[in-house]
């Protein structure tokens, strides 16, 4: 338990509106450990930014309410935090950068400015000292550190996606939640970013929770996958059992429309049907509809995450004793 | 919005006016520019401030043939006359002419007082008095200042202190009409240390009056402070300084008075002010001054239907008398049943109430007659200040079928249609203390440019009017004042609506509201007790 | 920035023309003769032709027209006023600045009512704290100037005595005439911030600023607020153009020799000089205070910069005022 | 079916039940259904709506005629008699309001349609031709918005007389200016938007393109517009006449009714309260129903 540093346990998140309930996230349960990039894979609305934003706490007022479940930060459960004592989590023990860069930063303030605001809110320092500190991180994140004093709109998107990050890092977080960072990046910045996040992941032995909808991403940066589905985790394990020896159909359908050079297919393998309407959630499994392995029972039972093989679970009913029964 | 005191405007511009005390004026008038209240004996460092309605453009008229209400009160108090009129008596008294006598049937020859000085400091003497009348005749050729002067010589300064003055003639009301404001002496190095007769209105530092000119501060206030080497020593003088400022909106100039920023609204419409007898927190002045309000039918070449006489007996039947009355003069007065005020020596009863009655059908057979059985529009030319009269108007007539259609426009558009004779009826009145020679002015057709009126005349009219100016006595004058007044009510040239009452608003304490000629008021008699 | 600058200044000269012009033209049309508002009303008619001539205002329109223009350019003489005979310039610049004086008081008294009402009803929406707000401002958007001048004579001056009821004699007499042209403004600064706020406040940087551990209140006012006033200062800065000219009917209330009362009290005397002098140096100052305000723009919003000073290209998407 | 209950499923699942048949969500039954949530913009239309009623029942709902003067009651305060008491000729202010709700709504209309057609269509014109076009235009717009309002309409009024064609005339001039800028904002946001771009992409013929594409999605901001401008349409009127330049007597329009009570404000307000009410309130509930309209038709900026 020592070196584990977050513990998810059956979390459930919902958006209430006056004219439906979204069930966005539904009993997740993962650990991270110090030093470790979990990849948190799956499709659009499956999820994975609620999560991230139910850790952090920012679900939107009013809408978002976490119903259930706890969320143990080096033993303390932060949904108990009052908001004072979660603001000193957030930038200083956890951190998170955003999909698109190009607004995630205030246009009428120095990027300079942007990055020592979070030094100052954490650190007894004076302004000098921060913007010391902003310039170094300048410089970590590979930006002419004399450019601190210019505004947001002179820098490129991957620039600024640098600047988040530098944000992000200024007071070495333990955990750091990175919300599809390169997606609205082209390829070759987006290589550059990443070789960059691993070099300071290292450096700083900080934590990720990365997360994306790009597998090629995971396989490069990720040490264990825990891949999403309806809001729901339906497989978890290192890499190699994820991508090697997935267990979950859903995880197995993702690999098969993945276009590999060595095979020439004429078409590629595409899941049938659509991503579950997350406000009109089946009782049983919600993979149901689109699973090619499924069973006559599958539409009775909403199977549990169990431990295939060691450290790799699957949440699926072939694992389960009512399978053969 | 009317921008200037618009009723008297019209009136002085066109008329002469007289200066009478009346009922209801709370003190009886006296001797203009002295303390016509004996009470009034302190002198105190007090500021008293008046709020006018408008601007004047200058504040010596008479440099300038300009005719403002406003610059002529303040250039009362600043000048000293020949002569001033006692209402109290009916008498004109020495001011700064001691006694004056005629010498023949044009020239009257003027003693005048040794130990009156100018504001410049210099002796008041005889050449004054010659660049004065000189000023009056010369600048003012078109205005009444100048009509009792035309194509006359200069005056003769016979030696310091005598002065021999040539006036168009010597109708005994002649030498009543210097008493007024415009005749205030100025001398020559004044009128040119000021920088001639343009600039002058501008600094006014002339005359030998009681206050003297301080500063004018463009779009906000004038202000005069008292002249402590006045000659007159009978005169206290309350305030030290006197402040007029300029507010166009008469509800403001009232809450002025009322929160205690000013002490007098001056020229507030009498419907307005008469709202405010019960209120404690101000004192209401109300005041005639020997004026009437005339209903004229236009009758001059591009005349309407009302060129047919018919037309205008029908309109005199179907108006309200009772109801124009209680509107105009918001009930103080009676409606007026002769062309002067009740009280004045020239007054004659030429209609009986039962003439005045209200006869809709008899109206309705007037105009079956003219012509006009089904209807008929006329137009009514006016500024805001007479726009209630228009309306209860507008209801009378509409009984007899008869549509009124309101034509107010603004002042500098009103004085070119009422000159040109552009309406079909117009309400104006005209100042008649006296037999002064601009009386009936609208039939006088020396006066080229004149307001309203019915743009026509005849001999017999204009002869009529030469025998009462000059008629001996007062009867005979009366009797051919009610000759002329019939020869009008047969032809139905006009009718007599109200007596034209002035209002102001007070500050409670405040005594001494005097009144001038043409219903000014005098700056310079108010005091508390 | 100066190609800028300058070409905005050349823009003036169309302006000033067209104004002008069109004056000259109402001027025609308008009944009502300017010599016999000088002579008064007992001159004879030779008297006033006389003067006509010498006026030149029985030219044809044309000709007077180039011949004013001619002045203004050639020696900067707006001409005299008929009235007082002083120059015109030298009339209406302090009367400029008695209408600047309660202009920039009144636009400040409405913008920071109007903000703060903005930002309250932005951060509590839906509330009825949010309708309470709409209401109030909504209120004095709904009751025309002059009853809420004379309304506020009467509490104020007649019934308190705190301050005069008119005339700018003390400095005291300003404040009414600010409040009552403020207050008519409130509503609309309030709708303004309360929409640019709540805009402001779904972007993602507010979210970044959030996830940095930064306070509600620090992130309302130095991040959000500061983005969120680059509209509201684009609507003060065009309103404090328009309103120099158009207090006149407060000032007539009050009795406050401003520009407005100043034009007003010209049209009614037929004192076309200083109706032409005043519109002209209305439209100037109108534009350069336009200017400024774009300028000032930059100072708020850097993003402005590049687009100004780069030839003023607007981005179609740009945010229109 | 849900993977969880809870009660606020509970609440929606009772209201779907009640609700008949599902209705296909055009953008106007949205915007409808959103300024049905609006409680101050019910309260906007419901105001309207009854002052569109008095202005139809007037004579039946005003006790005496609105010319009738009775120089015996003049300046009565409010007794059971004349509820809004009586004016300085003796009419009764209650039928001169009730009337006046007529004339002050029907010329409010002709006022805004009038601004609309002209400023609003010039503000169209230049948002969506910019360049050229939209520079000349603004440009006219900055000279009439430099010429002090009260002389145009003086002029007008002065050449053509008082009457309700001078007064919508007179309030179109003053309006343009500002008319126009916000019809242009309206445009520039609209054009600036992909759709356009795209249908121009399919060669949409310019008169088509702002008739059908850009229009309609402007409508809902020139609704606002509309809405709002009634209010200030009233609110110029009465302006007009203080300065003198309103409608000609016995007309018993509320601005008139307000200005001949303006002269007794300390000594009888209620000449003056009553009229000033019906503005203020027709005023609140025009700009209430135009901010509904503007949550209701523009979300991002609610």
């Amino acid at each position: 338990m020592s070196d584990t540093l977050l513990s998810v346990k059956d979390l459930v998140i919902h958006y209430e509106t006056e004219d439906e309930v979204v069930e966005a996230v539904n009993k997740i349960s993962f650990d991270i450990k110090k030093g470790e990039v979990l990849g948190l894979v799956g499709e659009t609305g499956a999820g994975k930014t609620t999560t991230a934003l139910g850790i952090l706490g920012l679900l939107p007022a009013k809408v978002g309410h976490v119903i259930q479940g706890s969320i143990e930060l080096e033993g303390k459960d932060l949904l108990k935090l009052s908001e004072k004592e979660m603001r000193q989590i957030r930038g200083k023990k956890i951190s998170m950068i955003f999909q698109d860069p190009m607004t995630a930063l205030n246009p009428v303030k120095t990027v300079g400015d942007q990055i020592a605001e979070v030094v100052l809110l954490h650190n007894q320092c004076s302004k000098a000292e921060a913007l010391k500190r902003a310039q170094e991180m300048l410089a970590m994140v590979g930006i002419v550190p004399e450019r601190y004093k210019d505004y947001p709109h002179q820098f490129s998107g991957g620039m600024k996606q640098r600047i988040v990050i530098a944000i992000a890092l200024a007071c070495e977080p333990e955990l750091l939640i990175a919300d599809e960072p390169t997606t609205a990046l082209d390829v070759t910045i987006q290589a550059q970013i990443l070789d960059m996040m691993r070099k300071l992941q290292k450096e700083q032995g900080t934590s990720v929770i990365l997360i994306t909808h790009d597998l090629g991403v995971v396989a490069e940066m990720c040490d264990n996958c825990a891949v999403m589905y309806g809001g729901e985790l339906v497989e978890y394990g290192t890499l190699e059992q994820v991508f090697d020896n997935p267990k979950h159909p859903y995880t197995r359908a993702l690999y098969k429309s993945i276009p590999s050079l060595d095979k020439d297919v004429e078409r590629l393998e595409v899941i049938p049907g659509l991503v579950p309407d997350p406000s009109d959630l089946p009782e049983y499994c919600s993979f149901f509809e689109r699973c090619s392995e499924k069973c006559d029972k599958c539409n009775k039972y909403d199977p549990v995450s169990t431990e295939v093989e060691p450290g790799h679970y699957a949440k699926c009913l072939q694992y389960m004793k009512e399978w053969e029964g | 919005m009317n921008m200037k005191k618009v009723l008297s405007l019209v009136l002085v511009s066109a008329m002469t006016l007289t200066m009478a005390a009346t009922a209801f004026a709370e003190e009886a008038g006296g001797l203009s520019g002295a303390n016509c209240d004996p009470a009034n004996t302190a002198k105190t460092d007090e500021t008293l401030t008046i709020g006018f309605g408008s601007e004047p453009s200058t504040l010596v008229g008479t440099a300038t043939g300009n005719t403002e209400n406003e610059s002529m009160m303040i250039f009362s108090a600043l000048t000293d006359n020949l002569v001033a009129y006692n209402s109290l008596t009916g008498e004109i008294e020495p001011q700064l002419a001691t006694e004056w006598e005629w010498v023949d049937d044009t020239h009257c020859k003027f003693t005048l007082r040794d130990d009156v000085t100018m504001s410049d400091g210099t002796p008041f003497v005889a050449d004054d008095v010659v660049f004065s009348v000189k000023m009056w005749r010369d600048q003012n050729a078109t205005n009444e200042t100048g009509s009792i002067f035309t194509e006359c010589a200069d005056p003769v300064a016979d030696d310091e202190h005598t002065v021999t003055i040539e006036f168009t003639s010597n109708a005994p009301d002649i030498i009543r009409m210097l008493t007024w404001t415009n005749y205030g002496i100025v001398s020559e190095d004044e009128v040119n240390a000021a920088g001639g007769f343009e600039e002058v209105g501008k600094n006014p530092a002339v005359g030998s009056g009681p206050y003297k000119f301080v500063s004018w501060t463009n779009g906000q206030s004038v202000v005069i402070e008292r002249n402590e080497e006045y000659w007159n020593q009978d005169y206290a003088g309350y305030y030290k300084q006197i402040v007029f400022t300029f507010t166009s909106d008469p509800a403001a100039r009232i809450m002025a008075v009322q929160s205690g920023d000013a002490d007098v609204a001056y020229a507030i419409p009498t419907a307005q002010a008469s709202t405010f007898q019960a209120n404690e927190a101000v004192k209401v002045v109300n005041y005639t001054f020997d004026q009437v309000n005339h209903l004229w039918f236009n009758m001059g070449e591009n005349a309407g239907a009302t060129a047919d006489q018919k037309v205008r007996e029908a309109i005199d039947k179907a108006l309200d008398y009772d109801a124009i009355n209680a509107v105009g003069s918001a009930g103080l007065t009676a409606p007026a049943l002769g062309y002067f005020v009740e009280g004045n020596p020239n007054y004659n009863e030429v209609y009986t109430t039962e003439e005045r009655a209200v006869d809709i059908e008899g109206a309705k057979a007037l105009l079956e007659e003219a012509g006009y059985g089904d209807g008929l529009t006329i137009r009514a030319l006016g500024l805001s200040d007479i726009e209630p009269v228009y309306v209860v108007m507008q209801a009378n007539l509409a009984q007899a079928g008869i549509t009124l259609e309101l034509d107010i426009p603004d002042t500098a558009q009103f004085v070119g249609q009422a000159a040109g004779g552009d309406y079909d009826i117009i309400i104006v009145g005209e100042y008649a203390a006296a037999r002064f020679p601009s009386i009936f002015i609208f039939f006088q057709n020396a006066y080229t440019f004149c307001i309203g009126g019915p743009k026509w005349t005849t001999d017999e009219i204009n002869a009529k009017i030469h025998d009462f100016i000059f008629a001996e006595d007062q009867e005979s004058a009366t009797q051919i004042g009610k000759e002329f007044e019939e020869m009008m009510k047969e032809s139905c040239i006009q009718t007599n609506l109200f007596p034209a009452v002035n209002s102001a608003v007070t500050n409670p304490a405040l005594k001494g509201f005097n009144t001038l000629e043409r219903g000014f008021m005098d700056p310079t008699g108010f005091y508390k007790e | 920035m100066l190609k800028y600058i300058i070409k905005r200044i050349l823009l003036l000269i169309p302006i000033l023309l067209g104004v002008s012009a069109i004056i000259f033209l109402l001027k025609t049309v308008t009944p009502g003769d300017p010599a016999r508002q000088i002579l008064g009303n007992t001159a004879t008619e030779e008297q006033v032709q006389e003067l006509r001539e010498e006026l030149g205002l029985n030219d044809p329109v044309v000709v007077q027209y180039v011949r004013y223009i001619k002045n203004i350019v050639t020696k900067g003489d707006f001409g005299s006023s008929y009235r007082t005979g002083e120059p015109v310039l030298s009339e209406i610049l302090p009367r400029l600045g008695t209408s600047g004086i309660i202009t920039i008081g009144a636009v400040a008294i409405g913008a920071i009512i109007g903000i703060v009402l903005g930002i309250i009803s932005a951060l509590k929406k839906y509330t009825w704290v949010d309708s309470l707000v709409l209401v109030i401002s909504m209120f004095f958007q709904s009751v025309p100037e002059f009853v809420v001048a004379l309304v506020l004579i009467m509490v104020f001056a007649v019934n308190l005595h705190w301050l005069p009821a008119t005339g700018i004699t003390s400095i005291k007499g300003f404040i009414l005439p600010m409040v009552t042209i403020g207050l008519a403004s409130v509503a609309s600064y309030t709708r303004i911030t309360r929409s640019s706020m709540l805009e402001v406040l779904g972007e993602d940087y507010i979210r970044t600023a959030r996830a940095k551990g930064q306070t509600e209140n620090n992130i309302t006012y130095h991040h959000a607020l500061r983005n969120a006033m680059i509209p509201v200062a684009q609507s003060i800065g065009t309103s404090l153009g328009n309103s120099i000219g158009g207090g006149m009917v407060i000032e007539t209330v009050f009795g406050v020799p401003g520009v407005g009362k100043y034009i007003v009290d010209s049209i009614t005397q037929r004192n076309y000089p200083s109706v032409l002098g005043g519109a002209l140096i209305i439209a100037m100052v109108l534009t350069i205070i336009n200017l400024i305000v774009d300028i000032s723009f930059v100072l708020i919003d850097p993003r402005l910069k590049t687009t100004i000073i780069a030839g003023g290209a607007k981005k179609p998407k740009a945010k229109a005022a | 079916m849900a993977k969880m209950h809870t009660p606020a499923m509970e609440k929606i699942e009772k209201k779907n039940k009640r609700r008949k048949k599902p209705v296909n969500s055009t953008p106007a039954y949205e915007a409808w259904k959103r300024f049905r949530r609006n409680k101050t913009a019910i309260l906007g239309l419901v105001v309207v709506c009854l002052l569109i009623l008095v202005a139809i029942f007037a004579p039946l709902i005003a006790p005496y005629d609105y010319t009738a003067q009775d120089y015996t009651a003049m300046m009565q305060a409010p007794s059971a008699a004349h509820i809004f008491g009586t004016d300085a000729f003796g009419r009764d202010i209650f039928s001169r309001v009730i009337y006046g709700t007529r004339y002050s709504l029907v010329i409010a209309l002709f006022c805004t349609i009038a601004a609309l057609f002209s400023g609003g269509l010039l503000g169209i014109i230049a948002g969506y031709f910019g360049g050229k076009v939209d520079t000349i235009i603004m440009r006219i717009m900055d000279i009439f918005q430099a010429i002090p309002m009260i002389m145009m309409a003086m002029c007008i009024v002065s050449v053509l007389g008082n009457g309700i064609p001078q007064l919508v005339a007179a309030v179109m001039f003053a309006s343009m200016p500002t008319m126009a800028r916000n019809n242009r904002a309206a445009i520039l946001r609209v054009r600036g938007s992909d759709y356009i771009e795209s249908s121009e992409a399919i060669g949409v013929g310019q008169v088509q393109m702002i008739l059908k594409h850009m229009i309609p999605n402007a409508a809902g901001v020139m609704i606002i517009f509309f809405v709002g401008f009634l209010a200030v349409s009233i609110m110029m009127m009465s302006s007009m006449s203080y300065i003198g330049v309103g409608l000609a007597a016995p007309t018993p329009e509320w601005g008139l009714i307000l200005n001949d009570g303006k002269a007794y404000i300390t000594s009888a307000p209620y000449m003056m309260f009553f009229p000033a009410l019906m503005i203020m309130i027709t005023c609140f509930a025009f700009n209430l129903m135009g901010d509904g309209l503007r949550d209701a038709f523009d979300p991002k900026s609610k």
